[in-house]
């Protein structure tokens, strides 16, 4: 059965390398939702398999400048539901 | 007694005979300094930390007190010494502080205040004297290194430039309403606070009671 | 399983992530400490307490709040309390301090009392300062406020 | 635009993770519609993880998350109050970096114990270390496993692991982290009563007179029990509070007399305040004829070190540490007569018109007493000779075991009583005040647990410092380690603990909930389930049993210490474990699993799952049927009427908890008095009926010098211990940002006079050495702790600050408990 993950992070960085993280991470398929000045961002993962977020996890775990990662949400579904407006 | 009075006088009005007006008149301002400078270092030795805290009293309860506040230690490494704050430092108020010290040498030599319930049964009395000068000085100690006019309010905690601000500014205050046990420990404060309005938990002063009641009953046996 | 679970699932993956940057970057995993018990690193400085006196936000009503400024050298023994003479209700006028909450005035047989219950003499057993110093780890407890915010979903 | 469920998702994503990072969300995800029923939470009370107080907290959840926490206002014990870390405890669990999967050391894909830490599958951990388990058991046999479990097992789980070691793999190598913490004070009142754990409980504080405390830090390691202290103090002006310590603490804030005298003298102290009240003719003289016994207590008993280190060499009874021989009132009055005040004043420093005032309040029959004590007492070469002598005190004056006059030992955490004591996993004991070395005991268990005879062994097992010796050895081979963070607890780490951990030939395994300092030095990490994300039962110092129930899920794939042991004793077979004979013994057990032989036994497995319905739980869903009731019942038939009755497991889930022994449904408040204690002979009075003849034993017992003690090279005492804000080694408390603000770094309390000898100042950053060690740490000269000259205290919450690299591994020789607070060290700046 297809799923969908849907997810959120923290991603701590340096302030002065705030910017150029947050471009590496969408490179890497996340949206930026907030960033902090003391070197926070927020952003959301989304990907079709456990698997393949995993990886995006580690991927973004180990990018230049990223000092820590947090998974703070995530939540499955088949994608089907989640298209249904509310 | 009368009579030697009289004969030291007699003596002092008669011209000298012996010494010359110029041995004398130097000799007098040479003894003058030496005196004077004798009494003066007095004066300063007695105001020194060592000197205070010379006896067991004051070393195990108030200087200890001391050592822990920020009197003692600092960011900029300033140091308040005893005297500093318990000796005034203009110069006839000075002597009349050291004349009313003469008791606290007398409580030394006939041991009234032996040990630390002693202190403790008497830090009330001794405590409320120095409150009594600094509130009939308007905290003159205080003032002779923190002065209102200096305060810089950007460089104080909000709370404390606002405090300032409102109650030492037009003068409805001095340092000592708000800073008593700034550099001691406080004795029983019931009174204190009841008379202010302020409220705290019933709590009788017994502080060293215990002590002293089981003294006073073992030394009537 | 039977265990009644929402549908959104909060999880925390650091051990995911941590495993996966052990494989490649050969890291510690003890989170609190960076070397072996062998090798001591320089002890961060000593700090003050914070002392804005700005409010900090409670985690949950409940908690008690932490206090916003500096309290070293206060004394708070059978002799005198230094917090009560600017926090207790006859205080506050003159001192323009918050007033100690009214669950203080209330005994082990909830009693409402004339003056704050000695049971709560001692206010740093539960009120403390903070230093600018941050937390080693971060902390992903979702106050309640978000939750419900984030919890409009369909069961 | 129509938002879609996606949108709606992850916004709550979105806002989630902004909460996290403290961050206001981006205004979209603050609009959100909510309904009026979704500001409602649920509420459950649950017992406080911290320390052995046993407050009762309310638990607020909503969405499988702890949103907040308060102190319950029906408890007995707290009635609404908590300390700054109970009022913290909603943030506990959600430290950034729990571990959520198993991680194993490999290299290549395979175990190695020089390997990096690599998620593996709960499969593929317990594959391998049933792998290394079996290689250990067949090799080398029992005693090469070990196990070192906590106070802060849960009931069920301390009883479940005991269970796999002393009856599976027939190892009695299991001893809690309690040994570091209560081991005098059980050993003390073995010694004196013949029964663990206090007879008076927490009403205590409200019917005293005098509270004397010999080493306790109460006002900040039992915050509410100190709150209660206060509470009786303040608003009863005629009570009086006597605080003894090494140093002054907090304590001293209420204290009407302070005695802060050098350590090892409170030996001098207790013998100079029976002396008075002998020599004053103030014996309860009844009392004492009729329920007292009089003994002499061996002497010159070492130092629980090493066998080879010259201090045992030099002990005359460091292999008769526990013995003693009868005497008299009369012979034991003689024995005091060198400890005058005089004598305790040279010896301790304290004033002998001080000392005179506290024997006083001793002496004086119209005075109710509750001594009050911790680690100051336990922590100690002589631990158990303290604890005897608070005792020798109050027996003498016959103030026991009444409302108010109470000896009373505190516990640290929160089941030292309720798991380690009660439930006896220490590494000599089995349930309910029964021990392994003595043969109708074994047979007390065995059929209980309807094992053959001779399933569970005889031989006494390593004790904590003993089994980290053992490891150092090569002698335990395979060890697990459940919650507790022991490289960072265990004195003399680098010399003692470290290497057994790291040792090529071990296979180390720590189950936790976060990643600490033990768990970095492990082969294995398991990740733990914790509190509330568990059903648990804990035992507080009143012998109250508290429980609660599940009330979130673990992250992840965390399970707790229970599934963990249920479910790897499912990788072992009666053949693989145990010896032919016994195999002959019980034929039927043949090929049958050691999760068939001892939890699928018809006794634990005896409640249906449906009786969880209303609050079910992880370990119940996993095995089909309600563990933790099956648990407890089976464990309770230990005590039920033997002194040590519980109520019907369900009861406890209704209660704030109940005091031990519950007869007929009511608990027991003060035990061995007639009227309150159903156990006492009717017309007795009192009867002390943990000894044969009903009697207590006071003991004669001398001052003798600690261990370690400051010269001219090492010229500090340095003494240990907790702050308020920390708990135990901080792996909860520092992930908590408010209380590791509180309280951000471990640091070194030292007198004002020996910093500016040493010319260091307040924020120096110093080196203290011992012979064992050293550790950098910054010097505090002002704050709660005013340390006397020549001593200084230092926290160990601090992962980054091990002071146990510095402390020595003497135990008390009877109890086997470390001195933490004891040891020589020096004090120079750090270049």
């Amino acid at each position: 059965m297809p799923e969908h993950h849907l997810s959120s992070l923290l991603v701590h960085t340096r302030p002065d390398t705030l910017d150029a993280v947050a471009d590496r991470l969408e490179a890497e398929g996340c949206e930026v939702h907030g960033r902090s000045p003391e070197g926070k961002l927020v952003v959301t993962l989304e990907a079709e398999g456990q698997r393949t977020l995993n990886d995006a996890l580690t991927r973004i775990q180990l990018l230049p400048d990223v000092l820590a990662a947090t998974l703070v949400f995530h939540h499955v579904e088949p994608p089907e539901e989640l298209a249904r407006p509310l | 007694m009368r009579k030697t009075l009289k004969t030291f006088w007699r003596i002092m009005r008669r011209p000298s005979t012996h010494f010359s007006l110029g041995f004398l008149t130097l000799g007098g301002f040479i003894c003058g300094i030496v005196f004077w400078g004798g009494f003066n270092t007095a004066l300063e030795v007695t105001n020194t930390e060592a000197f205070c805290t010379g006896c067991h009293e004051m070393e195990a309860n108030v200087y200890a007190d001391l050592q822990q506040t920020v009197h003692f230690t600092n960011a900029s490494g300033v140091r308040a010494k005893c005297s500093d704050c318990h000796v005034p430092h203009e110069w006839t108020h000075k002597i009349a502080r050291k004349m009313a010290a003469s008791k606290e040498v007398y409580g030394w030599i006939f041991g009234t205040i032996d040990t630390r319930e002693e202190f403790e049964a008497h830090r009330l009395e001794m405590a409320k004297r120095e409150w009594a000068r600094f509130e009939a000085n308007d905290s003159l100690e205080c003032r002779n290194c923190h002065s209102y006019i200096a305060m810089d309010f950007s460089r104080q905690s909000p709370r404390a430039a606002e405090t300032h601000e409102r109650v030492l500014g037009p003068g409805d205050g001095t340092c000592i309403d708000c800073h008593k046990g700034i550099a001691h420990t406080l004795p029983d404060m019931s009174e204190q606070q009841a008379s202010r309005l302020l409220e705290r938990p019933q709590m009788r002063g017994h502080q060293t009671a215990l002590v002293q009641d089981y003294l006073a009953r073992t030394a009537a046996n | 399983m039977r265990f009644p679970r929402t549908s959104i699932q909060i999880i925390t993956l650091c051990g995911v992530l941590a495993a996966g940057v052990a494989v490649a970057q050969q890291a510690t995993i003890s989170s609190l400490r960076p070397t072996p018990p062998t090798q001591d690193e320089t002890p961060p400085p000593m700090r003050p307490a914070i002392d804005a006196s700005l409010r900090e936000v409670r985690n949950y009503p409940e908690q008690p709040p932490v206090i916003p400024h500096d309290i070293e050298g206060y004394e708070v023994s059978a002799n005198f309390n230094k917090c009560l003479s600017c926090h207790a209700r006859a205080a506050t006028g003159r001192s323009q301090a918050p007033m100690v909450s009214v669950t203080h005035y209330v005994d082990r047989h909830q009693q409402v009392l004339a003056q704050v219950s000695p049971r709560r003499y001692f206010c740093t057993q539960c009120h403390v300062t903070q230093t600018d110093d941050e937390p080693l780890v971060t902390n992903t407890f979702i106050d309640i406020d978000t939750l419900i915010g984030m919890s409009q979903d369909s069961e | 635009m129509t938002m879609t469920r996606r949108d709606a998702l992850k916004a709550k994503a979105v806002a989630a993770a902004s909460a996290a990072a403290g961050m206001t969300a981006p205004a979209f995800a603050q609009n959100i519609p909510t309904a009026r029923d979704e500001t409602e939470l649920t509420w459950s009370k649950a017992p406080c993880r911290f320390c052995g107080t046993g407050c009762s907290v309310m638990v607020a959840t909503r969405n499988d998350r702890v949103v907040a926490t308060h102190g319950d206002a029906e408890a007995e014990v707290n009635r609404g109050l908590n300390c700054v870390k109970g009022y913290f405890l909603s943030k506990i669990m959600y430290g950034a970096d729990r571990l959520t999967m198993p991680l194993l050391r490999k290299r290549d894909g395979v175990y190695d114990k020089n390997g990096e830490f690599e998620e593996v599958s709960w499969d593929e951990a317990f594959d391998v270390m049933a792998e290394k388990f079996k290689k250990t058991l067949a090799e080398k046999g029992p005693e090469a496993v070990g196990m070192f479990g906590s106070g802060q097992w849960t009931v069920w789980e301390g009883y479940a692991a005991s269970k796999l070691y002393k009856a599976g793999f027939r190892s009695n190598n299991i001893d809690p982290n309690a040994r570091h913490c209560m081991a005098s004070a059980v050993a003390g009142f073995i010694r004196t009563f013949g029964i663990d754990e206090p007879m008076g409980c927490y009403d205590d504080f409200e019917h005293a007179d005098a509270f004397v405390l010999w080493g306790s830090n109460m006002a900040e390691m039992h915050p509410i029990l100190w709150t209660r202290l206060t509470d009786r103090r303040l608003s009863a002006p005629e009570t009086e509070v006597v605080v003894l310590s090494t140093y002054r603490n907090r304590c001293y804030d209420l204290a009407d007399i302070e005695m802060t005298f050098t350590p090892q003298s409170d030996l001098a102290l207790l013998n100079a305040i029976a002396r008075h009240v002998i020599k004053t003719g103030r014996v309860n003289t009844d009392f004492v004829d009729k329920h007292v016994n009089f003994k002499r207590g061996n002497t010159d008993i070492g130092y629980g070190l090493r066998p080879e280190h010259p201090l045992e060499q030099a002990a005359e009874n460091a292999d008769a540490v526990g013995g003693s021989s009868d005497m008299t009132l009369e012979e034991f009055e003689e024995f005091l007569e060198p400890y005058t005040f005089e004598y305790a004043e040279e010896l301790s420093g304290v004033p002998a018109r001080r000392i005179e005032a506290l024997a006083e309040i001793y002496a004086d029959p119209d005075k109710k007493v509750m001594s009050l004590w911790t680690m100051g007492v336990n922590q100690h070469t002589r631990g158990v000779w303290v604890n005897n002598m608070i005792y020798n005190v109050h027996l003498l004056t016959g103030k026991i075991a009444e409302p108010g006059n109470s000896p009373f030992s505190l516990t640290g955490q929160p089941s030292a009583c309720g798991t380690a004591r009660e439930v006896g996993t220490f590494a000599h004991r089995l349930p309910a005040d029964l021990v392994v070395a003595n043969p109708e005991h074994r047979k007390v268990a065995e059929e209980i647990w309807k094992l053959p005879e001779g399933t569970v062994p005889g031989w006494v097992g390593a004790h904590a410092v003993l089994q980290n010796r053992k490891l150092k050895d090569g002698e335990i081979n395979a060890y697990w380690i459940q919650v507790n963070n022991n490289l960072q607890a265990a004195p003399n780490l680098l010399e003692e603990t470290y290497p057994g951990y790291r040792n090529p030939d071990n296979f180390i395994v720590v189950s936790d909930a976060y990643p600490t300092v033990t768990a970095q030095a492990a082969d294995l990490v398991l990740p733990t389930a914790m509190w509330v994300e568990k059903e648990g039962a804990y035992g507080n110092a009143e012998r109250r049993t508290q429980f609660w129930h599940q009330l979130v899920h673990a992250p992840g794939e965390a399970k707790s210490d229970l599934w963990q042991l249920m479910e790897f004793s499912k990788r072992f077979t009666t053949d693989e474990v145990w010896p032919a004979e016994l195999l002959d013994a019980a034929p039927e057990y043949r090929g049958k699993t050691l999760f068939e032989v001892l939890y699928a036994n018809g006794n634990v497995d005896a409640y249906d799952i449906s009786e969880t319905e209303a609050h079910p739980n992880h370990e119940s869903d996993a095995f089909g049927f309600y563990v933790q009731k099956g648990l407890f019942e089976e464990y309770a038939r230990f005590g039920r009427d033997h002194g040590h009755d519980l109520a019907d497991f369900d009861r406890y889930h209704e209660e704030r908890g109940l005091r031990w022994p519950v007869v007929d449904g009511k608990e027991t408040r003060w035990r061995y008095r007639e009227g309150y204690d159903p156990y006492v002979t009717p017309g007795a009075g009192v009867e002390f009926y943990g000894k044969p003849d009903g009697r207590a034993n006071i003991f004669a017992l001398p001052y003798e010098p600690p261990a370690e003690s400051p010269d001219d090279e090492f010229p500090f005492w340095l003494v240990t211990g907790r702050v308020l804000e920390h708990w135990h080694s901080g792996s909860m408390t520092d992930r908590v940002p408010e209380l590791h603000k509180a309280y951000p770094n471990a640091m070194v309390y030292m007198h004002p006079e020996d910093a500016g000898e040493l010319g260091l100042h307040r924020g120096s950053e110093v080196k203290l050495t011992s012979r064992r060690g050293d550790m950098l740490t910054r010097v505090e000269t002002r704050g709660r702790n005013k340390v006397p000259r020549g001593l200084i205290f230092v926290p160990w919450f601090d992962a980054n600050q091990l002071i146990n690299k510095l402390t020595l591994d003497a135990t008390d020789p009877i109890s086997k408990q470390t001195d933490f607070k004891k040891c020589a060290c020096k004090v120079e700046a750090a270049t």
